[in-house]
């Protein structure tokens, strides 16, 4: 029987700062830390005080992979406070801007961070040259994303137009015509990208997890919704603190979260899972193709998820742009009236869902506010899935183990960068 | 000079056909609420109806940036001399932008001809228009106000009913010949001119309260002026002014490396007197250190330096550098403080 | 105008190509680059100066450091102080660069003829002195007596020292050095470069001063020169500033209405006495 | 001889070394220039022998003091790599608030269990040597900086304002939008992005080496920014300058 301990100081190809340790005795994991030694960086205290305006360009600061999702998450959790309702030419600007986010993010957590797993490399690098045919669509893909944000967003990373109340810029019609087309060309790297995470070995593993998603009635939900989970019950956005139960374990080193049991998981994965009807017709064939169907339990299997909605988003953005291009683009500017008053924004960022909950006073400024990022939402759910993994690795040498280990925690795709609610602390 | 008459439709049909037969047509359009100079992609992107552009036309002439040379390095290394020179219809150039090209064809024409200058100008026509002063204009006081004559090859004044057009070149009257339809201009149209002159000189507000002939020997006294002091307090020494003025051509150099380390181009890109550091050397001194020195040294620039090397005000007031000066510091202000001084100092 | 024209024909911003024959270091910071012309010599005067391109890094002006009666081609004594020089500094001997120039005006030599001078070198103004003292010194007939100030901030820093010693010994020469600190080893004077003119005898009637230093130099050294007797219209200097064409364009170089690159970088002090950009 | 070069990252948002793996087929070019030794978000690969070292984030805890001073030991450049590392960027935020206070609201009674300091730019520990400025960095400046890095030259920062280049993209200012704007104030080097976009300059890119805040406070005022207003303004980024304070 196995014993040994692994310690894994920062897990690599993962955004942000994770520490993975455990002590393996007789194959049985007695002790698995899943630290995060990322700094505080203390967001929620930091936007008191401020013009309601200022907290989507100051959050989206918190994490640079998911930026676009904070700042979304933040303009609807503003606005519902304030009591501002956007546009449907607004809404749906942001839904294209979201999902150039989630191509932009997932392709760079398949391709990037997972896949040289799969095939087994240290890193992308070396696949630059073994295999730079499938680098070279990766980086097609990622560089479509990419100008699809800065397209709608104004920048990649940190977006400029996307503000309170509305644009501050609209894309030209030339240019959103130019999208479509640039996306609807891309559709070929897209079903090869699923042909080759089919081909790839996800280990099988699987524990039953509740999955959490927002869900809307009429589409695959990506900006508000209901919390819906997997095991049948749907939460109010509102009352997002019932269902997301936020808590700090003695062993832990992060503020983690629990539904209806000792953990849950949220990501790509928990969406379709929730939402697998809404599925456009390609993200189907995707899902069939790399064996997902709900409810999935295998948290390997996030990454094919990823790809799944790789193919849903930009089947989806088409019919967006086609939606906007019918109406015909308004300049509507992005006055607001702020009233005082409470709101939640509830977004789905690549790593799952993100909440905003801001109260603004008669002045317009923050008086409080509560963010809830994915990644702190998975903790928990890392943490049982380990422990689920290790005695099913009987036999294998430490290194597979500590590989398989840090394959998991990688599947997750977490982003601890983003540390609103991350924290060190020291056990004593 | 030769003056000719267009119908309001006709000048319409005019431009319409420029833009479908000449290489590129450029014009004011509008922008935020302000107007630029771009390119027109029909006669309706064209507003006549404006004060002045952000940018000067000068963009076309000098842009804000410019390859020069291209090279691959290598023993020895290939360089290719590069002058760009697009042909191009500017429609719409107000006379104070005319002065202005006619100030930049002086500063890049003077002893070593700037190649580049001189080839794009060469590929440009331009076709000027009257305009609609505002608060900020001051044209009527340097001499600005009026088309400078051999600076445009077609001009055109709204006069009514009709518009006039000024023939200037040999370039101006081939293209209205071959896509317009124009008449002689009887004596009713020179009066309508006249008026339409008298009536915008009415319209300009802004002046300097001296001959505008007297200021270099005004600021030859006022160096040590208090006011700049003031000035160089509320300067930002942020480049606005010398940005959007259409005489002002200072301007830097540098090369571009492309990513594999073997090609690039040695570029030129604008610069500004006002920013910090135009004047410092290695070794890090800096021969106007202060801001104060800094707007002293653009007004002089404008209105002695230039002035007295080509006979005339290198500002022509356009009144750009008000409008985007956050400081609201103004040629206007300025100099009829300085005058007011120096009267006060005399009595 | 009808086809868009890419003519390969005359710029003002191509130089003309030369090659890096030798290369000699003189301290830490300096080298001396000897440079010819493909296309046949530079036909310069003394203190004027070209611009110089290593490309990928761009252009510096630098003036000439050797005189014109210099057999071969030219020199130029380089600082290190940034992205041209530094690549400068890095090249080897048959190095390609590329040569705009002569530029400007250099001293005027026929003006000078059959006068005593007086040059005042500090730090790397002795790279464009150089370029007279070596034409006086080929056509030492033709001058009166010359005085040699040399000064630097410390003997490691002195350029050209193995110069001095020849110069001193053409007839009716005095060379005089100074650092304004010692290090071990130092036997000369020490202090500042106006230190030295207790030493030197100047005939204001016949003598031309010419005076080329950093900025900080000149205040002392002209005052020093003045208190000698020597009239405003007979003291020469050099002048350094910001440069990016050398032809009257950029607008960097210009002190009041005056550009360094067209009417300098040597001036008569009478010149640029009332400017108050000047020094 | 390739440069070995390593990144890495202390309290930030990681978006500024995402703008590395954004540069796409760049990357792919960059990576046949240097010899990347390591780079924890992007490999599992790690060697120590570097000598260029990327670093990006502000220093936040005491613990991450000793891990910078030994990058400076190893590194024979160190390029601050965005405005966290380069001016302490967002993060600083919080220096203007108590400690106690900004636990407090964050964590509750568990409070005490962390280790924070102000936040601070690298420059406030070690030397650093170049620095591409921006949240996030622009991909552009940064091929330049590494560039520069690789043909041997200092990489230099424009000292000028982004209004230079907001008037050379032909904006229309948002002072006449109605709007403010750190953009006098800001250096340059991002193409004003965000004016160019419609929005307003935040200052990301940290104030020029001499910025006159003074005549820029007093322009704020003239346009309805309250004195609260204008505080709010020059502590968002350029939170630690002495004109924040
Ligand atoms: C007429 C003239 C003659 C000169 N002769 C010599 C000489 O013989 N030997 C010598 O070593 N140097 C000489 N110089 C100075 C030399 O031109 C500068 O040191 C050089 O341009 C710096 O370029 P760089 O690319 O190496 O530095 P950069 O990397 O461009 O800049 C380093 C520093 O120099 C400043 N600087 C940038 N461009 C210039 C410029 N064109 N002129 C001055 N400072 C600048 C910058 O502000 C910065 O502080 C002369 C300058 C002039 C104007
Ligand atoms: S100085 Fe000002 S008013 Fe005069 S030409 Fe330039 S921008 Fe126009
Ligand atoms: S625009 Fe105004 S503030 Fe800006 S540099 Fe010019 S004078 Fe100074
Ligand atoms: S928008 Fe901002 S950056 Fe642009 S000119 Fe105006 S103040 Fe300057």
């Amino acid at each position: 029987m196995t014993s040994f301990d692994v310690n894994v100081h920062y897990v690599t190809r993962v955004e942000g700062h994770g520490n993975l340790k455990a002590r393996v005795r007789d194959g049985q994991l007695e002790e698995c830390r899943w630290e995060v030694p990322e700094a505080p960086r203390f967001f929620e205290a930091m936007i008191r005080g401020r013009a309601y305006h200022e907290a989507p360009p100051i959050t989206s600061r918190i994490c640079g992979i998911c930026s676009i999702g904070h700042t979304l998450a933040s303009i609807q959790g503003i606005e519902n406070a304030i009591g501002f309702v956007p546009s449907e030419q607004t809404l749906l600007l942001r839904t294209l801007l979201k999902h150039g986010e989630t191509v932009q993010s997932h392709i760079l957590h398949a391709y990037y961070l997972a896949a040289p797993d799969l095939v087994g490399a240290p890193s992308v690098v070396p696949l630059a040259t073994s295999h730079r045919e499938v680098v070279l669509r990766a980086v097609r893909l990622h560089r479509l994303a990419n100008e699809w944000c800065d397209l709608i967003g104004g920048r990649t990373t940190h977006p400029i137009r996307a503000v309170v109340g509305g644009w501050t810029r609209l894309p030209t019609v030339e240019e959103l015509r130019g999208l479509r087309q640039r996306i609807s060309e891309a559709l070929p790297d897209v079903e090869a990208t699923v042909e080759l995470f089919r081909a790839l070995p996800f280990p099988a593993f699987e524990r039953e997890t509740e999955y959490l998603a927002l869900r809307k009635p009429d589409e695959y939900a990506w900006y508000g919704g209901d919390i819906a989970s997997t095991d049948g019950d749907v939460t109010p956005l509102p009352q997002y603190r019932s269902k997301v139960k936020e808590f700090i374990v003695p062993h832990s080193t992060a503020k983690r979260a629990k539904g209806n049991r000792s953990s849950y998981a949220v990501g790509a994965l928990a969406r379709v899972n929730v939402n697998y009807d809404q599925l456009r017709p390609l993200a189907k064939q995707a899902a069939d193709a790399l064996g997902i169907r709900p409810v999935t339990c295998n948290p390997y299997l996030n990454t094919a998820a990823q790809v799944v909605e790789v193919a849903h988003v930009m089947e989806d953005s088409l019919d967006v742009i086609d939606r906007l291009l019918e109406r015909g683009l308004r300049e509507e500017g992005y006055a607001v009236q702020a009233r005082p008053g409470t709101g939640v924004g509830g977004v789905e960022v690549p790593r799952g869902t993100l909440y905003h909950e801001y109260t603004i006073d008669a002045g317009g400024r923050i008086t409080d506010a509560n963010l809830i990022i994915p990644t702190g939402q998975n903790h928990q759910n890392i943490e049982d899935d380990l422990r689920a993994l290790v005695p099913t690795l009987e036999g294998k040498s430490r290194e597979e183990i500590t590989l398989a280990m840090e394959m998991l925690v990688r599947a997750y795709d977490p982003c601890i960068s983003c540390s609103t609610h991350l924290l060190e602390v020291e056990f004593v | 000079m030769t003056l000719r008459v267009m119908e309001k439709g006709d000048l319409a049909s005019f431009v319409e056909r420029l833009i479908a037969s000449e290489p590129g047509a450029v014009g004011p359009v509008r922008k935020d609420g302000k107007h630029v100079f771009a390119r027109l992609a029909s006669v309706e992107d064209l507003d006549l109806a404006y004060t002045t552009t952000l940018l000067p036309p000068k963009k076309y002439l000098f842009p804000p940036q410019e390859t020069l040379l291209r090279f691959r390095l290598g023993a020895p290394p290939v360089v290719e001399p590069v002058l760009e020179a697009p042909p191009l219809v500017v429609i719409g150039v107000h006379p104070c932008d005319l002065r202005g090209i006619w100030a930049t064809d002086r500063a890049f024409g003077d002893d070593h001809v700037d190649t580049n200058y001189r080839a794009r100008r060469e590929a440009i026509t331009l076709i000027g228009a009257d305009c609609l002063p505002d608060e900020h204009c001051f044209c009527t006081s340097v001499g600005s106000h009026l088309p400078e004559p051999a600076s445009f090859d077609l001009f055109v004044t709204d006069i009514g009913d009709a518009v006039t057009v000024e023939i200037g070149s040999e370039r101006g009257r081939a293209l209205l010949e071959r896509y317009a339809r124009s008449r002689e201009a009887t004596a009713a149209d020179l009066a309508g001119l006249q008026k339409r002159r008298h009536a915008k000189e009415a319209a300009v507000k802004a002046r300097l309260n001296v001959d505008v002939q007297m200021l270099p020997l005004l600021l030859e006294s006022v160096s040590t002026s208090p006011l700049w002091e003031q000035l160089g307090a509320k300067c930002l020494s942020c480049g606005n002014c010398n940005l959007v003025c259409p005489t002002c051509y200072c301007f830097d150099v540098g090369d571009l490396m492309q990513l594999n380390l073997e090609e690039g181009e040695r570029i030129r890109r604008w610069d500004g007197c006002t920013l910090v550091d135009f004047a410092t050397v290695a070794g890090g001194h800096n021969f106007r250190r202060e801001a104060k020195s800094r707007v002293r040294h653009r007004y002089y620039r404008k209105f002695q330096y230039l002035m007295t090397r080509y006979g005339r005000s290198f500002c022509t007031g356009c009144g750009r550098c008000s409008r985007s000066c956050l400081a609201h510091i103004n040629p206007p202000e300025t100099i009829n403080a300085l005058l007011a001084e120096a009267e006060r100092e005399e009595a | 105008m009808s086809t868009p024209l890419t003519r390969q024909i005359e710029s003002l911003y191509l130089g003309r190509p030369a090659t890096v024959t030798a290369v000699r270091t003189l301290t830490d910071k300096e080298k001396l680059f000897d440079v010819e012309l493909a296309d046949g010599p530079l036909g310069h005067e003394p203190g004027q100066f070209v611009e110089v391109s290593v490309f990928g890094y761009g252009e510096a002006p630098i003036s000439v450091a050797s005189s014109p009666t210099a057999p071969g081609g030219f020199q130029l004594c380089v600082r290190n102080v940034g992205r041209v020089t530094g690549a400068l500094h890095r090249l080897e001997p048959g190095a390609m660069i590329a040569i705009r120039g002569p530029f400007g005006r250099g001293f005027p030599v026929d003006r000078m003829r059959n006068r005593d001078i007086l040059f005042v070198a500090g730090g790397l103004g002795l790279a464009p002195l150089r370029s007279l003292i070596g034409y006086v010194m080929d056509r030492r007939s033709e001058f009166g007596h010359v005085t040699i100030l040399v000064g630097a901030r410390t003997p490691g820093e002195l350029l050209f020292n193995d110069e001095y010693a020849g110069w001193a010994r053409s007839p009716d020469t005095e060379v005089h050095v100074t650092v304004d600190r010692a290090a071990e080893g130092w036997t000369g004077h020490v202090g500042v470069i106006t230190t030295l003119f207790p030493r030197i005898q100047v005939d204001p009637k016949t003598t031309t001063a010419v005076i080329v230093g950093p900025p900080v130099m000149y205040r002392f050294a002209l005052a020093e020169t003045f208190a000698k007797g020597v009239p405003e219209d007979q003291v020469y200097v050099s002048l350094e500033r910001r440069m990016k064409c050398g032809v009257g364009k950029c607008g960097h170089c210009q002190i009041n209405g005056i550009y360094v690159c067209q009417k300098g970088p040597v001036f008569a002090y009478a010149e640029i006495a009332g400017l108050e950009e000047a020094l | 001889m390739r440069p070995k070069v390593a990144v890495f990252d202390f309290g930030c948002c990681e978006g500024c070394q995402l703008q590395l793996v954004n540069l796409e087929e760049a990357l792919l070019d960059l990576v046949g220039l240097v010899d990347v030794r390591q780079w924890r978000e992007a490999m599992s690969e790690h060697a120590d022998d570097y000598e260029i070292a990327l670093v990006e984030g502000s220093i936040t805890r005491e613990s991450e003091i000793p891990r910078l001073e030994a990058i400076r030991r190893q590194a024979k450049v160190l390029v601050a790599l965005g405005a966290c590392a380069h001016t302490g960027g967002i993060n600083a935020m919080k220096n203007h608030m108590p400690m106690e206070q900004a636990l407090e609201i964050v964590y509750g009674d568990k409070a005490r269990w962390f280790d924070t300091i102000p936040a601070r730019p690298l420059s406030a520990y070690v030397p650093v040597d170049a620095a591409v400025p921006g949240c996030p960095v622009d991909r552009q400046e940064l091929v330049e900086v590494v560039k520069a890095l690789l043909m041997g030259v200092t990489p230099a920062l424009p000292t000028y304002p982004v209004c230079v280049e907001c008037k050379m993209a032909e904006n229309v200012c948002v002072f006449d939008l109605g709007l403010t704007c750190m953009g006098p104030v800001t250096r340059a080097g991002c193409r004003a992005r965000c004016p160019s976009n419609g929005n307003r300059c935040l200052g990301c890119r940290g104030l020029v080496p001499e910025p006159n805040a003074n005549a820029h406070k007093e322009i704020l005022a003239e346009h309805g920014r309250t004195v609260e207003d204008i505080l709010a303004e020059y502590r968002m980024f350029v939170s630690s300058a002495e004109v924040a304070q």
